[in-house]
């Protein structure tokens, strides 16, 4: 019975983290609590951050096997609706029924400025491929470019998913950053004088036009760009529900609950996938550093294109609302508000700036839509 | 590396192709809006642009939702967007106070009561 | 390189939907759109018509794959929670939570108008079938005359999937058409004499009643058409929760957010059967008839019930609540009051309504089951 | 077609049949209640149907529940129907107004605080 | 047409639960209805009780199809998502969500308390065995004794899932009669000056404290007992979420609409496991009794341990608050309350009880993953 | 057997192991807490042990927290755990009343207005 008892605790220590764990997991470990250091204090775009980098924490404990490639493990179940993609559209379903397109609607050139700061993902898509990635990584890599979480987790879900968890963990991070990455690249590539510039109140939009949009956005995106249906669908139906104005009970459930719990799953789940072996690589220091270079370039993207518009409406457009065109809404546009605010404190462009915001996912989603047509 | 560049030129094209039409036909619907209005339903909101005194129409990512008159001066377009910002959890750096906040009469009871007619109702 | 270029070019141009849509495509965008029209602008049960309508439009983008029949989508996997039959129970679950069977157990004898108003199904089944279609086909078209979604929606999965599109399209369109369908035919039944008749209080129901009942309903009907069962079960365990006073977060999760999400995803995927090749058949047609005639022999079959039944009890019921048995809770039963007040502005059959009402959907139920139960 | 002809004649049957049955139950349970009453819980919201000023119990497929004596006139009876309807989102079309209405008192307190405890403690 | 009719008509008798179901049958939809009469007349831990008694009835009913395994019915899907292991964390994360370890961070000793109790668990693994049942069994029958309603069910559905109805209903049954079962053991083990010891106050918490603590939990517990952690990893998530105090939104989802949602369709589930052939057999009636021998020897572990930590701090420690360690939050921390008053009105004993009471939790937890890393 | 009382000892010893680890670090972080607290965002609800008038501090299940001086007797303290007794659900048998309950001033608003933000922004 000794004997016994000895087996029994051996087994124990021997199935025991401690054992089985080498250095990566505790390396990981370690990365997962400043990632929730960075979501809870500084408050990096906490709502995924923090389920993001718990999931990192639980699927590098060893022996535990709650990686999102553990079978039959709690957090496999729940990856599923990842790699189904089924998580990101319904979070943009959710989007969708909280976002007024509006300002969009009542200055359609903004929607210009929202194709501009694409140039982000492409670019970085280039260098990503100079780099070595494959296509379909460089791909994925570009995409954080968008600024969109949600749209840059669908495409790396089907063209590289072995970098989920880095390619979430720069879009989210960078997303929260952008404060700090957009003021110094727009106020290089703008004189005082554009970042002065007032512009004009816009107009009213009608209850009609608001309902019309949603419906012609889908039809138009998704004949031209098939792949990109799910994610412009579902954020479209979602803008329908709000703007019709007779479904409130499905249009709430859609931006809060609903939301939140795929929320939740998707976070955990996505972060679940870097595992050591996904992460520790040196794949993981370039997808940090070209994400940066994708935003970066984004905002320039956005900033020249409106320097090119304010150029052709003789002085009328202010070139700050060009680096909301990268998404992140509705950060960026709070960004162009307060750059534009230092230089005139008269000035007032952040329903200007919620334009090309708006535009941008529109544009992400485009973009998405193209790159997994070519490389999907 | 062609591919890549090829695919960035294709992309950066579709793009600008899908929200350039996107574009026009907001800027084609909005015309169409304003020339075949014959008021009713949208007649308190949507007014034409080129009314004496035209009035703003303010629209945030939430409901709040501001109407007030425009004086032609930047003013209250500054104070306008300071609540809003304020509303969106920032801290205005300015000490801008709010003179004038007017909530636009509710457009649609109508839509309202039908939607609190549906909770009620005990059936999809 | 530039013959790449072309190359890319033209395959997303011939990717497009532009290129791969055909005519039936395109009419069925219009179809979808002028759905959308009705829910939002004529406000015909909107909860469930706008994401019909608008799974509706996502299916028929060509080369999109938003089907509830392409593989891999995103709404193919919504679908399998029809597919399953798990939608409707759940809807049912939170249309139990909300429903009050007081007026009900005040009012025994409401059941059979409950029962009465069957007769729609299955004289439409009998009509269905001599046009030609098939028996399982005719039982789905049948149960359009329950005016009970969710019911002709399960019922619909089972026996003819392919018809899931017009027969959801036709029960919802229907039963938002419930004023103007009735009234006529109330009024062609009855005298004015009969519409006239005031009936006595209800009398006022226990708690503990209440509470058995549900319990007694569940066990009674499942043993005599246990292929009722997960319809009955699940409303009558959703009344439960509501009645037992016990479990309130529960009961309001399960008639809220929970009921929303199914919602949600029943709607969307439900559209999204209705292909141009499901939808565009003369079958479509044939259902939309016949749609309508089970909505019309219901309320004929309810009220001439209602009319036995005041000749046996000497006048004191009023025959216009018969028509309320077809269910279209509670749109039937405030018809049947509005009939009543025309005729007489001191009756109120609002409360004596609401009593077949609720048969009503106990009656679908239990049709539901004998339909499934002898075709499926 | 002879098939629909039996099921339409079955399924009818089958219909009544179960509707019957749980009609007769449920006059049944009625009655044992009203027989077997000994007051307590039950006390404030069952009255046998024979007393001399029935009690009316309205209870609608919301929650807003009235409870109000009845004059053996039906002008009561139309107030709260009308008011009922207008909470369901309807729009009355007589210009009734509501003159009375009280709202029953709480029955289960006991049962809501649990409830809360429920949703207070940390366990399912 | 005549015989067809009478075919009709005998098929559908023959098909009904009245011919079909056996004695059997009959006494579990018996015992069904009266352990709902439990639920919600005498108020036993209703918001599963109610569920899973419904779900014995709905699973009885003969023909119906409605048990977990019958396969492709409505419950059978429902039923996956305990088969799969989710519901149980699912529901963890929404407890970590709603729970404070304040008390038990300000006083870490509890922690002991809480180990203390879990001598019920392995006590009774000892007796079941020696009674013959599989060790297998015998682990999910001992788990009764954590007090612990996901754990119990996350234990059973992996070691025994034939056993998971009468061990469900066991532990949720003895959990409600806590007020019951712990006073007299209580009372019995100490004496009346025991009882009298009036704690002291506990030090508040910081906020750093509370945050860290779910992380380390997660981590340490998982690394010792590998098998614990998809268990306390959600818990520690909800509760992460909780004091980060930066995903409000999410938390609350957590702790309602998706705790609720997954409620539901784990309680239903779970009782329509409970069929005839699995419920009514001897081995249903050992558990019952072994159930509350494992809460009592539970409760006389952590008292009993409290009494050590009373003389160990001479006299500091009320050994009441030793009975809170078997989880059962927080029933069994105003247990100790409230027999604390007894003694001596002035004694206030619950926040002390609170930090064993969700020590308990985290004790069940890691006895749990014992027991599932030993015999899974 | 022997596996069972094998298991029973192993698994007494693993909860003991575990939960006294866990207890251990907790002391460790909190005397860690209190040894390098430099004041800011903690230092309103973190207070040494030792100071001449400690505080109160009550964290139950739920949002409901009290922050009290205490004087030393006992009384105070009743009258809270009463307080959170009762809202827990419970039925305090003893008839004190609450003499003084003051809410700890909102600690973070930062948080709840990051929080506010965050649900506005149309963006995860
Ligand atoms: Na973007
Ligand atoms: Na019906
Ligand atoms: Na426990």
């Amino acid at each position: 019975m000794l004997s016994e008892f000895i087996n029994t605790v051996k087994d124990l220590i021997l199935n025991s983290g401690f054992v089985q764990g080498n250095w990566k997991d505790f390396l990981m470990i370690g990365i997962a609590c400043f990632l929730i250091y960075l979501a809870i204090v500084r408050k990096y775009e906490p709502l995924l951050l923090l389920p993001i980098s718990f999931g990192m924490l639980l699927a590098n404990l060893p022996v535990v096997g709650l990686s999102s490639y553990d079978e039959g493990g709690l957090i496999y179940y729940l990856y599923q609706g990842v790699k189904m993609g089924i998580y990101p559209p319904l979070i943009f379903l959710g989007i969708g029924a909280m976002t007024d397109f509006g300002p969009l609607i009542a200055n359609p050139k903004s929607l210009l400025l929202g194709a501009a700061a694409q140039l982000g993902i492409f670019i970085t898509f280039i260098g990503a491929s100079a780099l070595g990635y494959t296509p379909q990584e460089a791909g994925a890599i570009g995409i954080i470019g968008g600024a969109d979480g949600p749209t840059a987790i669908f495409v790396t879900s089907k063209l590289a998913p072995h970098l989920l968890g880095p390619i979430a963990i720069a879009a989210y991070s960078y997303m929260a950053l952008v404060p700090l990455i957009q003021p110094p690249i727009m106020k290089l590539l703008t004189t005082k004088k554009e970042r002065e510039i007032v512009m004009k109140q816009l107009r009213p939009v009608s209850k009609t036009e608001k309902i019309i949009f949603p419906i012609m956005v889908a039809i138009i995106v998704s004949f031209i760009v098939p792949d990109a249906a799910p994610l412009v669908g579902m954020l479209m139906l979602g803008n329908l529900f709000r703007e019709s104005g007779v479904v409130e009970r499905i249009s709430k459930t859609a931006q809060n609950e609903l939301m939140n719990i795929v929320t939740i799953f998707l976070g955990v789940s996505v972060g679940a996938t870097a595992t050591g072996d996904a992460f520790l690589d040196k794949k993981t220091l370039g997808i940090i550093a070209l994400g940066l270079v994708a935003f970066s370039i984004g905002t320039a993207g956005g900033v020249l294109f409106g320097k090119l518009m304010c150029f052709a409406t003789g002085g009328k457009v202010n070139p700050l609302i060009g680096s909301a065109g990268v998404s992140a809404v509705p950060m960026a546009a709070r960004v162009s508000q307060k750059v534009g605010q230092e230089a005139n404190p008269g000035n007032f462009l952040l329903m200007h700036a919620m334009g090309p915001n708006v535009a941008g996912v529109i544009g992400s989603a485009v973009a998405a839509g193209v790159l997994l047509s070519v490389l999907g | 590396m062609e591919l890549a560049i090829n695919l960035t030129i294709v992309g950066m094209v579709v793009v600008f192709i899908v929200l350039i039409l996107l574009s026009a036909i907001i800027s084609l619907f909005s015309k169409i809006a304003s020339a075949g209005k014959t008021g009713g339903k949208d007649k308190m909101n949507t007014k034409d642009n080129d009314m004496p005194a035209p009035q703003a129409h303010k629209d945030v990512v939430e409901e709040s939702t501001a109407y007030i008159e425009q004086k032609d001066d930047s003013e209250l377009v500054a104070v306008l967007t300071a609540a809003v910002i304020a509303a969106m959890g920032g801290s205005s750096e300015s000490n801008i106070h709010v003179k004038s906040y007017r909530r636009i009469p509710q457009i649609s009871p109508v839509w309202n009561s039908v939607s609190r007619k549906e909770q009620i109702a005990a059936k999809l």
